[in-house]
């Protein structure tokens, strides 16, 4: 996994690629938001456009996300998900814990 | 043609992305969509990666062995460990309300999605997991 | 870490393919030059094709086992099939006048010019050939 | 492998492209070589400027299709080598088999 921090106003975009796994020894998602809101930061959009493959506990970073961004008193909201990425949040019934945007501009505005 | 492959290691999660690409190669010679392979290999790696932490509590000197199988009509894998297994039944569903927002407990509910068959395997050395994988649809 | 990787396949030309993408996605770990890495997977390569083909004949029931094994200083493959080995010193140099033109014979010899040391064992259930590369250079 | 056939003057060149080995069941270079040979083509470059990998079956590639040219009367010339393919040739003095050139054009002007 890589990432990119992006800052769109008051809304931090956390541009991920890659693959988000288990195993690879990188599965840091959940390290690099916690920075994040540690700096006070309270909106934030994750963007998947480029997640090539995520696997159960890519999935567990993207909760752990949504938790601990909860616990700040922050929120976290996805954009640009692959048809790959949203049938996994479809099965796993992600989808309903998550605002999900068919853009990061859109999720920007979303806030 | 693939007949029988067994791929034996020790416990490091690492592992679990060379089996994967092992796997990529392998399948090349099917005609599968690209969709499919990439859940085939999740539900490999969700398998690889519970043998290891799970199975084998992550010691180690504890070998996993994963087993690729197939004939005109299936792949068959096999993932052994060196446990003593679990109870399926006791498996919470985490697509409740309650369980939504825990951070594991995803992996055998996806492979169930994803492959066309599971069964759980013990024998005298370890637990096993077999997953079908029907190559004709 | 990796210690010991144990890959056991029947005797078809496509497991080649397999096992090196499985070798490519291990030496990620270690900080080898992509060169290098080429010339080991070409010799990973040349030493599973020769099991297969001279070792086993092209008989698709008889296995091959490659054995990749590591330390802090060496990463040692072991490429086993199931016949009786040849000898090493009545193999003709291809890179003579008279052998130049050839279309065969170079496998061992390149294997011999990019790892760091070869030996030829032999055992009851068949022959085997041990690749040495060297970590620390 | 891949490969794409283009005339140059009287010139045919073979563009290859990907891995030229043993196992993944597509050495098909000699074959072909032999269908250009039979349609009476006397000068031919091979383009090696995107192989990416090769074997001791790919090395046999090129002396057979060197030998082939030889019995039908025609000349096989090489450009484009990578380094690797050219360390190769070097290595199992192949070098000093074939005519290599650093571009296509070069190698077409030369006959
Ligand atoms: N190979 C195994 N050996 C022992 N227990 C296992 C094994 N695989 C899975 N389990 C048990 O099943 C539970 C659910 O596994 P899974 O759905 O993959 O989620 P997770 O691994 O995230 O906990 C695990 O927490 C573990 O208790
Ligand atoms: N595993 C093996 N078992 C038996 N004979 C072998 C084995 N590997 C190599 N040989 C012998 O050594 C010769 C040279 O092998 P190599 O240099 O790889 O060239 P090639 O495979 O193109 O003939 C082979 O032709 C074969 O006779």
């Amino acid at each position: 996994m890589k990432y990119e921090v992006l800052e769109k106003g008051n809304v931090t975009v956390i541009k991920l690629s890659g693959r988000i796994t288990l195993g690879s020894g990188d599965v840091k998602l959940r390290d690099k938001l916690v920075e994040e809101l540690e700096k006070g930061k309270k909106k934030i959009v994750l963007d998947l456009g480029e997640v090539s493959f995520m696997d159960s506990a890519g999935l567990g970073e993207l909760v752990a996300a949504y938790t601990s961004a909860k616990r700040h008193g922050a929120q976290v909201k996805l954009s640009n998900l692959t048809k790959k990425i949203d049938d996994l949040l479809d099965i796993t019934r992600l989808s309903s814990v998550f605002e999900t945007y068919n853009s990061t501009e859109e999720a920007v505005k979303s806030f | 043609m693939l007949n029988k492959v067994s791929i034996l290691f020790q416990s490091d999660l690492s592992m679990t992305d060379c089996v994967e690409e092992f796997f990529r190669t392998a399948v090349k010679r099917w005609d599968l969509e690209d969709d499919r392979i990439d859940w085939i290999a999740l539900s490999l790696r969700e398998a690889v990666n519970n043998a290891i932490i799970h199975g084998n509590s992550n010691l180690f000197e504890k070998k996993v062995e994963v087993v690729m199988e197939a004939n005109e009509k299936n792949i068959v894998f096999k993932i052994w460990d060196e446990g003593r297994g679990f109870d399926i039944n006791s498996l919470p569903d985490p697509t409740t309300e309650e369980n939504l927002l825990r951070p594991h407990g995803r992996g055998i509910f996806l492979i169930s999605k994803f492959v066309d068959g599971v069964k759980f395997i013990c024998r005298e050395t370890g637990f096993g997991i077999e997953l079908k994988v029907n190559l004709s649809k």
